[in-house]
């Protein structure tokens, strides 16, 4: 046991993988078309949006802070794309320039979240609270409620193929090298250094202030992603959207095997935690469990799931 | 970096600091720093705790913002903003608390924030591996098993984190170095490598700020010598123009005499009042002993061989897997520090920020955490509590401001002061000292031998961990010398003297 | 000066200067709203807030990232299970009381078991914990809880008790009593901040860490479990979400109530002041005649102005 | 014959969701007289669109007959309806309208069945003084369009003037909250409106004020609320969202997988995709006999109706 914990160490994904791989399996079970192409092109498409909130997530806690205004983000970013392809009529300029709005806007966010945290030296917890509540409310400005469609080349292309491949498995792809890109950077070793131990990192010389807004907006940019992704997916605005993904997100990250104290973990491991959670409601889907249990299933599984990880992967 | 065959202390100044002032909150922390030290030189910076060695050091780093006072790098005035502008002109601290990330390896602490890259800007892990390996190189055959380059720091032991410290200063190629009490946790051959590598860096032109509490030391590497007292530089000299009584009297203002009296021997046939029998477990193996009521029993040998094992077993903090510990002819199961303490037993440790310190609460709260729990209080009336807390602290010379100011207001020396009269305040009949003076000044150190004397000839039985050998010779009854966990001698006597206690150290059965 | 300076960055004053000006604002853009009888009305929505964040400080005082995101759950619990109780007779009330504090201790000493012995960081414990709990009660309920409050034990909440004030206002004061007196009078109050400021140095005294943090979970639960009782006495009924929009109050209650989210400092009254700050901000709001979203961002902006008051981390550089 | 229908409820946090699967279960079953089987597949959970979409994508792997849902949202569903279409499925939204070609709605008109009440609210007051609203979630589309029946009602009546509007979150807890604060802010006030899910915390607000007598608001149709209105005397009117509109999808989704087909002028609404039930209104006149017809039920039963099948007939050639 302890030689398995020795050789688990810094790589908990094992464990979530293992996870992963048993859901799989059950889900597999359960409904024998799984594996055809639509099936898992259609579940990737559901899992995505968390998937990659998750990754964003992951930089934040690596640095020893929390973002609990990832789902806000996603709603402002969604009303604003939206909008802004409204706005403009519809062509495919029009369409980039709304992406590129959203992206910048997912940006904006993490960056004031970042320089309320890292340079005011607010608490994150409820500063990210607070920071949701007035990013919900300008999403509700700019779109007071449902609608907007976006143009039908929009969603035609993310429900699609580029290139005979589909693309939101381009998106999934992208994401794996987006993380392996930044675990590249020294960025990553210094945000990992301020979340572990904060004063010895800037006692070296790291510009911790810098660091953790840049994990900010990373969380801000990746919830873009996830955004758009969503607008690809609902092919509309929705003020409202993604309000559970901020906890779903942590979630994704513990099951992954970060440590929420900062310093420890891996994106990698919360693009599996987040498939993980999308593969647990796959499995309670069809397991044909009465509509008052599922619920309970669900949580008791997650629970389950993620005590499972803590325990494997404890020191 | 040219290599200077003789080490004639250039006249070049490398760092000029005068008349630095620092306030924490109430607390004045330096009143008038002064400090000027030459290339090539190694400059000592004495004095007692608290007297605001550390600050003057962070202040010169760029970690602590100056209230006032000039400081001049390289001859230029300079005005830090973060230790990232002192780095970038040549200035490496070694921090007293140590900074490193617990979560990442050896060598990603080495070069934190400096590694090496590729074309791309990616991390070059390779050569950051085999530059991590070139350096640790140095130290490998003083620095114990698991240590290497992918190594989590945290799982390192607290001397090998301290050669990691000295390797990531060095990584760093600075002209000037602070060693603030960087061989505090070191033992005498790691300490004596180290020496070497200062030497060699000091006929590179290096300026050296080296800090400690060790006379010896400081005797053996210093060319010149500054004293703090107070918040204020009190002398410069040469180290060869002074004796350790004039430093020691510039450093307390009193001549500080804890020289041993004569302890009268043990009475032979006498019952024991903790007996240790073949407990093992974790790193110990086998090991048996016994202390009489009022005996100062010490523990000795090379840093990490289970002396603080079996003090924190006998505590209850990691139990013994086997073996057997009576008290008083009792037998008693330590599982939790709870059972030790209602045992009668008591733990002070040398890592008091770890281990003993309740970071934000009162003097009071630090002092109360232990009787409440050995009394088996469920109520508190602080009123009721306070004048035997107050008289517990006093005895130990003890300056404070009142028992609710904070701990962290504190010096380390005289936190360490509250820390024991947390145990004194429980009337403990067997006292554990796990490395107890550890960063204490010389002071202190004379009024806590004081106290373990007192102590022991009212019949507290004491167990007696220290990293310099010169404090188990001047305290201890009988000392044990402990390597790989085990007991290898006993010393009592005739060979209770240095020479017998560094051969068993190293392994020679004595 | 010096003295003035400590007395103005007292978290227990700021609050209490919060709370004035919130007043002050509330009266300006709607008068009529810092009269007496609202005021009570505003004191009793608080106390239900305040209990549920008692229990909140407890765990977050004891540290290691104490924070308790079950508590929602638990006051739906509570409030279902009282309701069930009770079944609107009075004399069920003190059953009632007992049924929902106890099974929400015990559902809290199960998340700090999560906590202590399996080491599951307290965020993801207690946020795991309330899906379970959410999912039992549509269980048990099928998302249509039955029962309801006891007419005394509305009375007790809703209508004036003695000097025009309801008696939930005397329980929370009880409640406050009793936290101080914990804190600050016994063994467990000062393990708790023991524990909350170096866990290892706790144990070193002989503190039983373990057990105490367990604990700590549990009564944060019981506190749920009695604020979702008064909430049944509140609304006269329950609904299985009840408890919902208490989760991240009890936590901004606690904050500028001045106890910091690392652990060891602070105390109640403080979170008391919070409390009431907090339900007079929303209650203000509520007035004001602006649309949803400009309502939003005051509340958010408020927020954020008041974690410059006490919300803010230490400096790195000093 | 049989058939198997998804069934996708997005907020499981009320009674009244409880009752509408409740109902639809019922009418599912009851298909079994008439020798069709009706099997369905319920996901129920607390979700967001994000999750009704993999509902609806896990209905479509699994090869259902048709999908009714409880939508989360009236817009995002457009792409994965169009999918789920061109499997060959049937999509039913009911409660809230969906803006989906693909997909019909089976449910009231809400902005109708705010229509409804405010006129009441107005009638009552003769058409004279001050109001206020309590609404639901901001931006949730059911609130925005009672929120649009209610303000066109108001402002058509120069006599009405609407102090202010808040929300509150289908929460019976803040809907008394949000009531205390506004009765202790504006004195003045003769009317609130006040959507269901509230309306009960409203009125023990109004009642703690001791203004029963001078406030008259719109109420809930839960039977717990109409024993209180008849015992208090309350002024009330409430207009009636049955639960029982998801089995009246059901039965007219079975009737459209039995092959029949819609005449030509049943669709009307927003999107031209909607079948528009009928809305009984709750007054003081007709208190009595609604309250007999919920005898016998526990205290959380809503006042209900549902298409029989022969009513839903009625919609086909
Ligand atoms: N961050 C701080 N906040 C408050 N007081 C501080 C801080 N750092 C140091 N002090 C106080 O400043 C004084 C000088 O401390 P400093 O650490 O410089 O002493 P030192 O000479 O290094 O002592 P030692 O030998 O114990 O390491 C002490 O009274 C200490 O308590
Ligand atoms: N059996 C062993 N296997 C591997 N390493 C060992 C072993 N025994 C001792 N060590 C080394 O010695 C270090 C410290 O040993 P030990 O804990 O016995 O002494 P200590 O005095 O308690 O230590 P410390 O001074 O660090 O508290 C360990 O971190 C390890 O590097
Ligand atoms: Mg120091
Ligand atoms: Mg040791």
């Amino acid at each position: 046991m302890s030689a398995l914990r020795d050789s688990l160490r810094g790589r908990v994904w094992l464990v979530t993988l293992a996870a992963l791989v048993t859901l799989f399996l059950v889900n597999l079970a359960l409904q024998p078309n799984l594996l055809t192409p639509n099936v898992l092109k259609s579940n990737l498409t559901v899992f995505l949006p968390l998937v990659l909130v998750a990754i964003g997530q992951t930089y934040v806690i690596l640095g020893g802070d929390i973002d609990l205004s990832v789902g806000s983000i996603v709603a402002l970013v969604n009303v604003v794309t939206v909008s802004v392809i409204a706005m403009t009529g519809g062509e495919t300029g029009g369409i980039l320039l709304g992406i590129a709005a959203g992206i910048l806007t997912g940006l904006a966010c993490g960056l004031f979240n970042g320089v309320l945290i890292a340079i005011l030296r607010f608490q994150p917890i409820v500063t990210t609270f607070a920071t949701g509540i007035i990013f919900g409310g300008l999403a509700l400005r700019v779109l007071p409620t449902a609608g907007l469609p976006v143009p039908a080349g929009y969603w035609r292309t993310y429900a699609g193929n580029v290139l005979g491949i589909p693309t939101v498995l381009w998106i999934f792809v992208f994401a794996l090298l987006a993380i392996a890109f930044i675990a590249r950077r020294p960025f990553l070793t210094h945000l990992m250094a301020t979340g572990g131990l904060r004063t010895a990192a800037f006692q070296t010389g790291l510009r911790v202030g810098p660091i953790r807004i840049g994990a900010y907006m990373l969380s801000g940019l990746f919830s873009a992603f996830a955004a758009l992704c969503l607008t690809g997916e609902t092919a509309s605005g929705d003020p409202l959207m993604g309000r559970l993904l901020a906890l779903s997100s942590i979630s994704a990250v513990v099951l992954g095997g970060t440590a929420l104290a900062g310093g420890r973990g891996s994106a990698f491991g919360s693009l599996l935690g987040a498939l993980v959670i999308g593969m647990i409601s796959n499995v309670i889907f069809f397991a044909a469990i009465p509509f008052e249990y599922q619920t309970l299933t669900t949580g008791l599984i997650t629970l389950l799931a993620l005590a499972g990880g803590v325990l494997v992967s404890r020191r | 970096m040219t290599q200077t065959p003789s080490a004639e202390p250039s006249p070049a100044r490398a760092l000029h600091a005068q008349g630095v002032t620092k306030r924490f909150g109430a607390i004045t922390a330096l009143s008038s720093g002064r400090i000027s030290v030459g290339k090539g030189e190694i400059h000592a910076l004495l004095g007692a705790n608290g007297c605001g060695k550390s600050t003057l050091c962070k202040i010169i780093a760029g970690t602590v913002s100056r209230d006032g006072g000039t400081l001049e790098i390289d001859g230029r005035p300079a005005d830090l903003k973060s230790p990232r502008e002192a780095e970038a002109l040549g200035v490496a601290l070694f921090y007293q608390e140590l900074s490193l990330v617990p979560q990442l390896s050896v060598a990603d602490n080495i070069f934190l924030g400096h590694e090496p890259r590729n074309a791309a800007g990616f991390v070059d892990r390779r050569r950051l591996i085999a530059d991590t390996e070139v350096l640790i190189a140095r130290f490998s055959a003083v620095a114990g098993s698991g240590f290497a380059a992918g190594t989590n720091v945290s799982r390192l032991s607290p001397d090998q984190r301290q050669i990691v410290e000295i390797l990531k200063v060095l990584a760093r190629n600075p002209s000037i170095i602070i060693f603030d009490e960087a061989t505090a946790a070191l033992d005498k051959r790691q300490v004596d490598l180290f020496f070497s590598i200062l030497r060699t860096l000091k006929a590179e032109g290096v300026a050296i700020i080296f800090i400690s509490h060790r006379m010896d030391e400081v005797f053996e590497i210093a060319d010149r010598i500054t004293v703090m007292r107070n918040g204020e530089t009190v002398a410069e000299y040469g180290a060869g123009e002074v004796d350790r009584d004039t430093v020691v009297h510039d450093m307390v203002g009193k001549l500080a005499d804890h020289q041993r009296e004569a302890r009268p021997p043990r009475p032979a046939g006498e019952t024991p009042r903790l007996v240790v029998s073949s407990v093992s477990g974790g790193r110990l193996r086998d090991v048996s002993f016994s202390v009489a009521p009022g005996e100062i029993l010490g523990l000795g040998g090379l840093q990490g061989q289970g002396q603080s094992a079996i003090l924190q077993g006998l505590f209850g903090a990691e139990p013994f897997a086997r073996g057997e510990v009576s008290v008083d002819g009792r037998p008693v199961r330590l599982r939790r520090p709870a059972d030790a303490i209602r045992a009668g037993l008591a733990y002070v440790s040398g890592d008091r920020g770890r281990d003993a310190a309740l970071h934000g609460r009162s003097i009071f709260e630090n002092i109360a955490a232990a009787t409440l729990v050995s009394e088996r209080r469920r109520f508190v009336w602080p009123s009721a509590l306070k004048p035997r807390f107050e008289k517990a602290a006093a005895g130990l010379n003890t300056k404070y401001a009142g028992m609710e100011a904070p701990i962290g207001s504190l010096s380390g020396g005289n936190q360490q002061k509250i820390f024991i009269a947390r145990w004194l305040a429980t009337d403990a009949s067997i006292l554990l000292l796990d490395d107890p003076t550890k960063g204490i000044d010389l002071g202190a150190k004379g009024d806590f031998f004081e106290l373990a004397r007192d102590l022991a000839a009212k019949g507290t039985s004491i167990v007696f961990y220290a990293s310099e050998d010169a404090e188990l010779l001047g305290l201890c009854d009988r000392i044990l010398v402990f390597n790989s966990g085990a007991v290898t001698a006993e010393l009592s006597g005739d060979t209770r003297d240095a020479f017998h206690l560094t051969r068993a150290a190293y392994g020679e059965t004595a | 000066m010096h003295r003035a300076r400590t007395i103005l960055t007292d978290p227990l004053v700021l609050a209490a200067l919060s709370i004035l000006v919130l007043l002050g604002l509330g009266e300006a853009v709607s008068p009529g709203f810092a009269r007496g009888d609202q005021i009570v009305r505003l004191l009793t929505v608080s106390a239900i807030l305040g209990i549920v964040a008692a229990g909140q400080s407890l765990v977050v005082i004891g540290g290691r990232e104490g924070i308790d995101l079950s508590v929602g759950a638990l006051i739906s619990l509570g409030a279902l299970l009282a309701g069930n109780v009770m079944s609107g007779q009075d004399g069920n009330i003190l059953p009632a009381i007992l049924v929902a504090g106890g099974v929400t201790f015990a559902i809290g000493i199960v998340s700090g078991l999560g906590v202590t012995v399996l080491r599951i960081p307290p965020l993801v414990m207690t946020l795991g914990m309330a899906g379970v709990v959410q999912g039992a009660l549509i269980a048990m309920s099928r998302g249509t809880p039955s029962g309801n409050a006891a007419p005394t034990l509305m009375a007790f909440v809703n209508r004036p008790l003695v000097f025009g004030l309801p008696g939930i206002l005397f329980v929370w004061a009880l409640i406050a009593l009793a936290m101080w007196f914990l804190l600050r009078r016994t063994t467990l109050g000062y393990a708790i901040y023991a524990m909350g400021s170096n866990e290892r140095a706790a144990e070193f005294t002989g503190l039983p860490t373990r057990r105490l943090r367990t604990l700590l979970y549990g009564l944060s639960g019981m506190f749920a479990g009695i604020a979702g009782v008064c909430v049944i006495g509140y609304t006269g009924n329950s609904f299985i979400s009840v408890g919902d929009q208490y989760v991240l109050p009890s936590i901004i209650a606690v904050v500028i109530g001045g106890i910091s989210l690392a652990g060891g400092t602070g105390n109640y009254f403080g979170v008391v002041l919070g409390a009431i700050a907090l339900t007079i901000l929303q209650s203000v709001l509520t007035t004001l005649q602006l649309e949803f979203w400009g309502r939003q961002l005051i509340f958010g902006a408020v927020l954020l102005a008041l974690m410059l008051l006490y919300g803010r981390t230490r400096q790195l550089r000093v | 014959q049989s058939y198997t229908i998804g069934l996708s409820n997005g907020f499981v946090g009320s009674e009244w969701r409880t009752q509408m699967i409740d109902e639809a279960q019922a009418a599912a079953d009851a298909w079994a007289e008439r020798g069709i089987e009706v099997e369905l597949v319920i996901q129920s959970a607390d979700t967001d669109v994000q999750g009704q979409i993999g509902h609806i994508r896990n209905f479509i792997n699994q090869g259902v007959d048709a999908i009714i849902i409880n939508p989360n949202s009236p817009t995002a569903f457009d792409p994965v309806f169009a999918q789920a279409a061109e499997a060959g499925i049937l999509v039913i939204a009911t409660d809230a309208e969906v803006s989906s070609p693909d997909a019909i709605y089976v449910g009231i008109d809400q902005t109708d069945w705010a229509r409804k009440s405010a006129q009441w609210l107005v009638d009552e007051m003769g058409g004279e003084g001050n109001v206020v609203a309590i609404n639901g979630v901001a931006g949730n589309p059911a609130n925005e369009m009672r929120v649009a029946g209610y303000r066109e009602v108001f402002e058509a009546n120069p006599g009405i003037t609407l102090l202010t509007e808040t929300n509150a979150n289908w929460d019976q807890a803040q809907g008394q909250q949000a009531m205390q604060n506004l009765l202790a802010t504006y004195p003045d006030i003769d009317g609130v409106w006040v959507q269901d899910g509230m309306a009960a915390g409203a009125f023990r607000a109004i009642e703690a004020a001791g203004k029963t007598a001078d406030i008259a608001a719109t109420g809930e149709i839960r039977k717990d609320f109409l024993d209180v209105w008849a015992s208090d005397g309350l002024t009330s009117g409430a207009s009636v969202n049955p639960p029982g509109v998801m089995a009246s999808a059901l039965n007219v989704a079975v009737l459209r997988l039995e092959g029949r087909e819609f005449k030509d002028d049943v669709f009307g609404g927003v999107y031209g995709n909607a079948i528009y039930l009928p809305i009984p209104l709750v007054t003081a006149d007709n208190l009595e006999e609604t309250r007999a017809g919920a005898e016998g039920q526990p205290g959380y039963y809503s006042v209900s109706t549902s298409l029989t099948v022969e009513e839903a007939e009625e919609f086909f050639q």
